[in-house]
């Protein structure tokens, strides 16, 4: 049973790696792809099944790996990472389900190789291992913007990767510090998270490891001021890239703050508690206002999205147990969200070769059936009851406002923020009449519609009854949060 | 005395030094290495005979040696370079440059 | 059983809806029979089981209250809400008549919407609006019924965009839940300062009844103003009433049903329902009272001026809805859920009747331009009388006893003012409304125009309704008035009580009947001859006409600089951030050009820097050994 | 005395040839004063006693190599016209001495402070029997290493002349 997380991370990148040795053709890369998806979807249910909510981390697997520096491969999973495990191992075979026609080669293995990386840096709890994964999932998606991507694709490429990168160094210089310290104090060393847990800093040295984290993640999200990556590499994506940029990776962030943030600096965030606040407030605003006037729509979703994680952070640093369960809940309810718009979005520049809101217009004439899956997913991104969007955001409210009435008033702007944009885009890209580019369009096929299903009835469930997800995680995070003393 | 036989040596090897650096022309770029081996050498025998000791000289003549293929390697390389090029100016050959590699 | 119907009612429309609408979507399936057969059968289904709930009420005492928990919807530290209905009698009075004319609108509308190319989708997104509607009106916990308020308010933004082959349509239903949603942001913010005051005891309606007097009073009033803006927006008082006008839009059922009846009557009846909070501030209450006066007289000028037939009525919707909010707001809860409950007749019947006439007249909506109908339609005519009789508040149709009580009701509180802008609305409202009634029906026609049958589905749903807005009133009549305010008694809301001995009351009824038919004669005369478009050639009157300019000042201060602050966020992205990155950038590529020059190829510049190294090291060596001395 | 004369005349000869090959523009020219500066040399490995060095110095520097070099010089045929001309080589040689300046100034530092000093010899140090002895007991292996990089040079001299003949074929 302790293996299972092991086989989580690795099967992906094993199918990569038996399709290159024998050569695989499209069909059968397509088949390993799914097959291998699919299984690890089969093994985190598994793993959801037998998962306790209140036993904390759980299914832990511990081998030496690099012995001399007590370097180890750690994982283990609580119920903050079985969230996002979840999302990742649904949202990748309907990513592989959408790349159906896909004719090249090194999207399949990147995209494979991409799903190690990311489900790596979910589990992972050694530092040095956490920092490996982190890394890994970059640079497949450097490979799909740089050579799969469209309008200064390569450009885009190397800035994300530039701008992360310079973020995670910050991080990686943190974590050796910390190792190192943990070395000068117990004479051997280790990078697990335990131990480095266990360290006790003097408050100035962990200012400063903290902000190394902090900016890695802060570029990750990415908070106003960090987030000029975002915006060009979402326009120049292809969208598996672009969905795992905006449902996983962003997520990835507000993971690591959650994790390394609260379980190594929790004294020391509350220097950082205040200005991260203020951060995500504006970013909510900012991207918001921002995506109005957004002519391209994947540019706009990557504000929205941007605004959504503002969201989320703040929620996150408000620390008490309704925002905490609400931006947990909305990690995952907009991870489907968003898959599902950008994943409609790559659907509209499938079928008439632009995402140009102008050249758009009158697809719910002609295509009904994508207008339906289209605007269900761009209201649940802007929250609608009967979406988890909603029930998310209603918490983050409450919370926002036991923890200050002004914050809460701007955390509930986050109700009229995304409407403002999502509406008129709506208007323009589903209603009016026709253009000559979307006279033709096509609706949904079959296996368009077993993609958009999935996510569709997923998202009305964790909107009709969200009780059903959130026991999962809602005693784990109520422990979590006794324990750095912010419950009862 | 030994320092004054140290100090021709420290001077012939700047002088190599220099020619090395400065000149263009590859003969005389390789007989200004010659020029800093053999104030090597010279050390050498200097300090030999100051300690009393054949090791210095051994390692001279084993130098000696040295220089002597290092003249047949560079020789051929020089003749060959002319017979490509036409030339033995030193900067004519910019291979190593950024810009002028196809 | 009850629990059981409770359920059913909630959940059949939702259903039928979610049938239809698959059926709609990815099935070649457009019979019409088969979509008006589940459209109108699920509204008389619900229509049954709320008359059943509605009758035990009647059986049993005041108390009795039906309670029907789903499961647990959400389960946070202390925010514990279940997924819970509730049925009491306001509630059950609510859906009864929601059902009822919801069914007769579904009949309606089968007949209004034949041959349209949606015929599925309306009746999917029809029974969906009920749903959501009676889904607001059961819930038995604020969060609950802000789900079902939020998802009225997509229903109407769905109907309201119907024919969305028009832009502008879209716009208008972009307009209505946009506002819409402002008001909702002034109403979660309510109800999470109320959840935080009180929901750790439970967050029920009853929960929080009982528990109210524990919230902070410096709280309670700020609790009781962000649930009005919620209020505000749905049933569109000032200053969120812009999009109730543009909302007609849609096709003339959704109009009747959405935008008259019921929908807009949700803010009504959610503070008549948190009537134990507003009870404890009066003071909010008199601010309710004063926005929705506000609001009646200022509809009731602009409805003056209005050439669209529907517009006309959209306006008169809103006037009627601040005579609403004077109730509720100043403690008379029964008398305002009455007024909802009559006002639910006539003017699903005015907007049936408009609709009716619009279809007869091949979808032309100017009433200029139509005239002398009394002839050609004359069922129509017929109702519209009654109707427009009722809404002027003429005895013994219904609207006089709503309207009387409420008016009534604040002279005896003491708000004159409040009073004397209602008499004056009531004036405005009988003169634009039979100015309408003139225009379309008595005045003869400048053009002649062809007109089509209307359809029986179309027309007895509007005697149905005829019926009801010519005899509702007396449920509530009172004593002066020969009743006893059954209505009234059976609802059973913490009513302020003010005694009014009947002689004030039949000077007060009589003084607002004598001016209403004062206005009815102003309209008789001005246009009982013949009527032309009202021209904008005083100052006051294009005011009027251009309803004020609100949705120019909204425009200018919300949408334009919302506008032109996105291109300034982007300009400051691509400016200050990446301009800072790019020179960090250029900082770099200097550097690299620089030292790229350096690296030319020539071996002997190569030993020159080996040499540079070595000479500065000696430099460096020279110092150390010489610094010691 | 005579053999600090001797020294002083020699360094002249010395110093001189080094000096005139690095500055002179032929090739030619620089290769004479580079025999002249060897030649010098040996003379003063002579006056180190070293009479064995002496002997390879001027069979191998002077006679082998610096005739290798007037040979090839020859057999290239350098023209003036294939010698670069060097417009900037007296600025170049000016400045490259004031670059090397300070680390000259080092080494006779360094030179000045060796705690060395000239004692008389035994009779055998210095020539070929003394060196060889040596050479043969403690220098075997070092020996033998040069001797097969000498052939390795050869191959390689003969390689690399062979193959730039057909470079640009």
């Amino acid at each position: 049973m302790n293996m299972i997380l092991t086989l989580i991370i690795f099967i992906p990148i094993l199918g990569a790696l038996l399709g290159s040795l024998v050569r695989a053709s499209i069909p059968l890369l397509r088949l390993l792809a799914i097959v291998t998806s699919l299984f690890v979807l089969g093994l985190s249910w598994i793993l959801a099944w037998y998962f306790d909510p209140h036993a904390g981390m759980q299914f832990v697997h511990i081998a030496p790996w690099i012995q001399n520096y007590g370097i180890t491969y750690y994982v283990g999973v609580d119920a903050l990472s079985l969230v996002l495990l979840l999302m990742i191992t649904l949202i990748m075979p309907l990513l592989y389900l959408y790349m159906w026609r896909e004719k090249r080669h090194g999207y399949w293995y990147n995209m494979m190789a991409l799903q190690t990386g990311v489900l790596g840096a979910v589990l992972s709890l050694d530092l040095i291992l956490f920092y490996l994964f982190w890394e890994t999932m970059l640079l497949p998606v450097f490979i799909m913007i740089g050579r799969y991507g469209n309008t200064d694709n390569q450009y885009n490429a190397m800035r994300i990767v530039v701008m992360t990168i310079f973020g995670s160094m910050a991080m990686l210089f943190s974590m050796l510090y910390m190792g190192y310290l943990f070395f000068q104090s117990h004479g051997f060393w280790s990078f697990s998270y335990n131990d480095i847990a266990s360290l006790s800093l003097d408050p100035r040295t962990s200012i400063v490891v903290a902000a190394g984290f902090l900016l890695a993640f802060a570029i990750k999200i990415p908070l106003p001021l960090f987030h000029t990556w975002m915006a060009p590499a979402y326009g120049s994506s292809p969208t598996p890239a672009v969905v795992i940029l905006s449902s996983i990776m962003a997520k990835l962030g507000i993971y690591g703050i959650w994790r390394f943030g609260f379980g190594l600096f929790e004294s020391t965030l509350e220097y950082y508690v205040t200005p991260l606040i203020v951060f995500a407030l504006i970013g909510v605003i900012f991207y918001a206002i921002h995506a109005i006037m957004e002519p391209n729509l994947r540019r706009m979703f990557a504000y929205s999205s941007g605004s959504h994680l503002s969201l989320i952070l703040l929620g996150l640093m408000l620390e008490n147990v309704y925002t905490w369960n609400g931006s947990l809940y909305l990690v995952a309810t907009h991870a489907l969200a968003s898959a599902g718009i950008l994943i409609m979005i790559g659907m509209i520049y499938r079928r008439v070769r632009s995402i140009t809101i102008d050249d758009l217009g009158g697809i719910a004439q002609v295509a009904p059936r994508f207008a339906f899956f289209f605007s269900f997913f761009a209201l649940s991104i802007a929250g609608l009851p009967g979406t988890g969007g909603f029930v998310a955001e209603l918490l983050i409210i409450i919370g926002a406002f036991k923890y200050s009435m002004i914050v809460g008033v701007f955390a509930a702007l986050t109700m009229i923020a995304a409407i403002t944009f999502v509406f008129w885009m709506l208007q323009r890209t589903l209603f009016g009449a026709p253009s000559t580019v979307t006279a033709g369009f096509q609706d949904l096929g079959r296996i368009d519609l077993l993609i958009l299903t999935p996510l569709a009835l997923l998202l009305l469930l964790t909107g009709l009854a969200p009780s059903l997800f959130t026991q999962l995680f809602e005693p784990a995070l109520l422990e979590m949060l006794q324990a750095i003393g912010r419950y009862r | 005395m030994p320092e004054y036989y140290l100090a021709l040596a420290a001077l012939l090897f700047c002088i190599g030094l220099v020619g090395a650096v400065s000149r263009r022309n590859l003969f005389v770029i390789y007989m200004s290495i010659e020029l800093m081996l053999n104030a090597i050498n010279l050390m050498l025998a200097t300090f030999a005979r100051a300690q009393n000791d054949h090791g210095g000289t051994v390692m001279a003549l084993l130098l000696i040696a040295v220089i002597a293929s290092e003249a047949a390697v560079f020789l051929s390389m020089i003749i060959t370079l002319f017979r490509t090029n036409r030339t033995i100016d030193a900067d004519f050959f910019t291979n190593l440059s950024q810009e002028q590699n196809p | 059983m009850n629990q059981t119907l409770l359920l059913l009612i909630v959940i059949l429309p939702f259903a039928s809806a979610a049938i239809m609408g698959m059926a709609y979507l990815f099935t070649s399936l457009r019979d019409e029979r088969i979509y008006s057969f589940i459209g109108i059968a699920t509204p008389v289904a619900v229509t049954l089981f709320s008359l059943i709930l509605g009758v035990q009420m009647l059986s049993n005492d005041t108390t009795f209250v039906i309670h029907s928990t789903l499961f647990e919807w959400l389960h946070i530290g202390e925010f514990q809400i279940a997924f819970s209905l509730m049925a009491d009698r306001l509630s059950a009075v609510m859906i009864s008549f929601v059902s009822l004319i919801g069914t007769l609108i579904h009949i309606y509308a089968s007949g209004y919407m034949r041959d349209d190319i949606g015929y599925g989708k309306f009746f999917a997104y029809f029974n969906f609006f009920l749903g959501a509607m009676l889904l607001l009106v059961l819930a038995q916990n604020p969060i609950i019924m802000f789900i079902g308020w939020e998802l009225v308010g997509l229903a109407s933004y769905l109907l309201i965009g119907f024919y969305h082959q028009e832009s502008g349509n879209i716009t208008a239903a972009n307009k209505a839940f946009i506002v819409n949603r402002i008001g909702d942001f002034g109403f979660v913010i309510g109800l999470a300062l109320l959840f935080l005051a009180i929901g750790d005891k439970g967050f029920g309606f009853d929960a929080i009844r009982a528990h109210i007097s524990l919230v902070d009073p410096g709280l309670l009033a700020p609790i009781g103003i962000l649930l009005f803006v919620g209020a505000m927006g749905k049933s569109a008082q000032i200053p969120l009433y812009v999009w109730l006008p543009d909302a007609m839009a849609g096709p003339t059922p959704v109009s009747a049903l959405i935008h008259a009846a019921t929908m807009v009557t949700a803010g009504v009846y959610m503070v008549a329902r948190f009537d134990f909070l507003y009870e404890l501030i009066p003071s909010v209450g008199l601010f309710i009272a004063t926005i929705g006066i506000a609001s009646a007289l200022f509809a009731a000028i602009i409805a003056c001026m209005q050439s669209d037939i529907k517009k006309i009525l959209a306006y008169s919707t809103m006037s009627q809805l601040g005579y609403m909010f004077v109730a509720v707001g100043l403690g008379a809860y029964s008398a305002g859920i009455f007024h909802v409950f009559t006002h639910a007749f006539f003017k699903a019947l005015l907007f049936m009747g408009a609709g009716a006439v619009i279809i007869a007249l091949h979808h032309e909506q100017d009433i200029f331009k139509m005239g002398g109908l009394k002839t050609r339609l004359p069922l129509i005519f017929a109702t519209m009388l009654v109707a427009t009789l009722a809404i002027s508040g003429i005895p013994p149709f219904a609207g006089f006893f709503s309207k009387d009580a409420i008016l009534v009701h604040a002279f005896a509180g003491g708000h004159i003012y409040i009073w004397a802008i209602g008499v004056l609305t009531a004036f405005l409202t009988a003169y634009y409304m039979f100015r309408l009634f003139l225009i379309v029906f008595i005045t003869p026609a400048k053009t002649a125009h062809r007109t089509t049958e209307v359809g029986m589905s179309m027309k007895w749903p509007l005697a149905v309704l005829a019926t009801g807005s010519a005899l509702t009133g007396f449920l509530g009549a009172n004593e002066a008035y020969g009743g006893s305010n059954l209505f009234g008694t059976f609802i059973h809301l913490g009513d302020r009580v003010h005694h009014v001995d009947h002689s004030t009351e039949y000077l007060l009824g009589g003084l607002s009947v004598a001016v209403a038919l004062a206005g009815m004669m102003l309209a008789y005369l001005r246009f009982g001859k013949g009527a032309s478009e009202p021209k904008a050639d005083t100052p006051w009157r294009a005011l009027a006409i251009n309803k004020f300019y609100i949705d120019e000042i909204y425009n200018a201060l919300v949408v334009v600089p919302l506008r032109y602050l996105s291109i300034l966020f982007d300009r400051f992205d691509t400016l200050f951030v990446d301009g800072t990155i790019n020179l960090m950038l250029l900082g770099y590529r200097g550097a690299a050009d620089a030292f790229g020059t350096l690296q030319n190829g020539k071996v002997r510049y190569y030993a020159l820097y080996i040499l540079i190294g070595i000479s500065l090291l000696s430099l460096a060596m020279l110092r150390m050994t010489r610094s010691p001395l | 005395m005579i053999e600090q004369g001797i020294f002083w005349i020699l360094t002249l000869f010395l110093v001189g040839g080094s000096l005139g090959m690095i500055t002179s523009r032929h090739s030619v020219f620089a290769s004479a004063n580079f025999m002249l500066a060897m030649i010098a040399l040996s003379g003063i490995f002579a006056l180190l006693n070293q009479s064995f060095l002496f002997l390879a110095q001027i069979l191998v520097a002077v006679g082998a190599v610096i005739t290798l070099a007037l040979l090839v010089i020859v057999s290239v045929n350098i023209h003036q016209r294939y010698t670069p001309d060097e417009p900037n080589m007296r600025r170049w040689l000016a400045g490259v001495s004031l670059l090397v300046l300070p680390f000259f100034v080092l080494l006779i530092n360094t030179a000045g402070k060796m705690p060395i000093s000239f004692k008389d010899v035994p009779a055998e140090f210095g020539t070929v029997r003394g060196v060889g002895a040596t050479l043969f007991s403690d220098w075997v292996l070092p020996f033998e290493l040069v001797s097969i990089l000498l052939l390795v040079a050869m191959l390689a001299a003969i390689i690399i002349s062979r193959r730039g003949g057909d470079h640009d074929a």
